[in-house]
């Protein structure tokens, strides 16, 4: 094994671990016959930062031993690499907000009895954690259930000055003149089969053809 | 003597030997150990000793796997193979596994059945004129047999694939001062609106439930007066509404209090006759304040 | 930004990922002004490649996008590093996983009419929690079962970049010799079009890779 086959199966080695990985383990990787000293190991290890002048990665020595990293120069233009891509909501999660917004102060009863299916709890946090929904009281029946309300910030995120500015309900009879109202991209002609089976609530993402499942529905919704 | 047989579960299988690589093609865990000796694949003749067919058993995928197995481990050119032998071999296998009180799966015995319907019909004189295909029972095993040999091998195949964390590893390097950001999802006002609309429809469709279509100024209005009241104290009927807003504005708020009443989050006192009203939350329900939260 | 730039940017930021990122990516990382074309991007990942001739990483392409890897031949001289053994998989999953890489959009019902068996819910659980395969939506049957198909995740695992480049389906023409040997009617007539006991309704489009999976049919059993 010559110094540059030393060398590359360091770099590879510390590549494929992903954790640092001390002097003694290094060794430990080579085959009995063809083990290089430790001072070999270390000098390979020099020769590759070396090489890596010009390169985004490094390997440091950490305390638990040798670890292949970005240059934190480099790491600071990667940063769009580690925002998560931002969740999806639920339909359940539109549906609640909603209703908070259109029929507020409601409570999580409420929710529920409209919409006939329970409201979980991480709906709920989860509009209370964006600051779009806030309790504005407590009801006094049994248990004394939390009323919901919308905030400013709501309103903020949508544009609105106030909640009068959200659209009538009444309007939502008409959804064609909705879409024209909101600016909507027009609905395509879907056969009426396709979208209701394919997609069951919660288990998709709402995609662009979901428009189309609701665009047929203003004749049934008097 | 008879041979002392542990059937292994995945769980406490011993940790498998390197080969998984070079006999994929059965199992991939020794899936028995019969005196002592893990098992890990199939013999490679019909000669199986009765202790061990248990174990076997449990190794294939199923009778289409076993008829399968049988089929192939002739060792002969398929060709050459009458499918009655092989009914045969089918049958004494069930007939061992009933001898050994084997639990024994209803399609292994359906498979039976089958093979065994095929047995006698060629027993019988060819039918001088074409059978129709549908009720040839031959046709419709080979199907199946040749549509599941096709993706038993699709499976051996895929299983063959270089795969992430056994074959393949991923280079990566630590990035130091990475920080994490969580983005929030973007919401457009047409889903929130769909998603109410969606709502309204199956309210309607499946309850009495009516929603009055109230213009919203009323609820916004409800929102503002609760905003401005609190439990501890009283605040003063008529200093709830603005004349300047008008007529249409008196009225609304008029109806705003209303409804609040009606839903018994407020509460209207009067301390004697014709003294003004005052207005403050129902006891019983607790009013938070955007501003304090 | 010149080529030198670009390439080690790439290079640092598939380090720093851990995972595939998809062209559009890798071109997102790029400050507006310094974003290079993605023939550009392409042309830096092969001149990497080029680079690593002689070393223990390459960058390969699989269905979500480009992902740095330790060579195979790498690989097996660094199994050491990893204490634990890789995941097994039973012939059962890999059977049930099969039939849903080739013949999806299937339901359970229709894998077990082929496998001749039972599939358990574990094997079904297993794949999803893996994220292997989807339910990409539901039969319109009674009790409406789910039809799975598989994920880019499942391609990624398994090193492809479409279902296109999974092993073609074996053309198992013993069994049509011995049909014609017995002297059996036709299996069945199948032409080009011969999804239909799978796929009833034509509920979903076949893909170009469920051709490829029934191009073979007409030579075995036509």
């Amino acid at each position: 094994m010559d110094d540059k086959d030393i060398k590359y199966f360091l770099e590879a080695a510390l590549l494929a671990a992903g954790r640092p990985l001390n002097i003694d383990q290094l060794q430990g990787l080579f085959d009995g016959r063809m083990e290089p000293e430790k001072a070999d190991i270390r000098k390979a290890i020099a020769t590759l930062n070396d090489e890596y002048e010009e390169r985004g990665i490094v390997i440091s020595e950490v305390a638990s031993g040798f670890r292949m990293q970005v240059k934190s120069a480099m790491a600071d233009r990667l940063q769009k690499l580690w925002e998560e891509r931002p969740p999806r909501y639920s339909r359940a999660m539109f549906e609640t907000l909603a209703l908070i917004a259109y029929r507020q102060p409601i409570t999580r009863g409420e929710i529920e009895e409209i919409r006939g299916v329970s409201v979980s709890t991480n709906i709920v946090r989860q509009l209370l954690e964006r600051e779009w929904v806030r309790v504005v009281g407590h009801r006094d029946v049994p248990g004394r259930p939390a009323m919901f309300g919308t905030t400013k910030g709501f309103l903020d995120y949508f544009s609105l000055k106030k909640l009068d500015d959200l659209p009538p309900l009444a309007d939502l009879s008409d959804w064609e003149s909705l879409r024209v109202q909101l600016d909507l991209p027009e609905v395509e002609e879907q056969d009426e089969n396709d979208v209701p089976v394919l997609f069951p609530e919660g288990e998709h993402e709402p995609a662009a053809d979901e428009e189309l499942a609701v665009a047929k529905w203003p004749d049934t919704v008097g | 003597m008879k041979p002392e047989l542990t059937v292994l579960t995945p769980q406490d299988a011993p940790k498998p030997a390197q080969d998984e690589k070079q006999s994929p093609a059965q199992t991939e865990m020794p899936f028995a150990i019969v005196d002592g000796e893990p098992v890990t694949t199939l013999p490679q003749d019909l000669y199986i000793p009765p202790y061990a067919l248990q174990v076997f058993l449990e190794a294939f995928e199923g009778p289409l796997d076993l008829l399968l197995y049988l089929i192939r481990r002739q060792n002969i050119d398929i060709l050459n193979i009458p499918i009655a032998e092989i009914t045969k071999q089918y049958v004494q296998y069930i007939e061992l596994m009933n001898e050994l009180q084997l639990e024994l799966a209803g399609e292994y015995l359906l498979m039976a059945a089958m093979l065994a319907e095929i047995k006698s019909r060629m027993l019988l004189p060819r039918p001088p004129v074409e059978e129709d295909d549908e009720d040839d029972p031959r046709a419709e095993l080979i199907r199946r047999l040749q549509e599941y040999e096709r993706f038993k091998k699709a499976a051996d195949d895929i299983s063959e694939l270089p795969r992430l964390e056994r074959d393949v590893f991923v280079a990566t390097a630590e990035a130091p001062e990475r920080k994490h950001v969580t983005k929030l999802p973007d919401v457009s006002m047409k889903e929130l609106l769909m998603a109410f609309h969606d709502v309204l429809q199956r309210a309607e469709m499946f309850s009495k439930l009516h929603l009055q279509r109230e213009p919203l100024s009323v609820r916004q209005r409800m929102d503002e007066i609760l905003a401005r009241i609190n439990a501890r104290k009283f605040t003063g009927f008529a200093d709830l509404f603005d004349p300047e807003e008008g007529r249409m504005g008196v009225a609304v708020t008029f109806i705003a209090i209303l409804e609040l009443l009606r839903e018994a989050v407020i509460e209207v006192v009067q301390s004697v006759q014709y003294a003004p009203l005052h207005v403050r939350a129902a006891s019983s329900v607790r009013l938070v304040s955007e501003e304090d939260e």
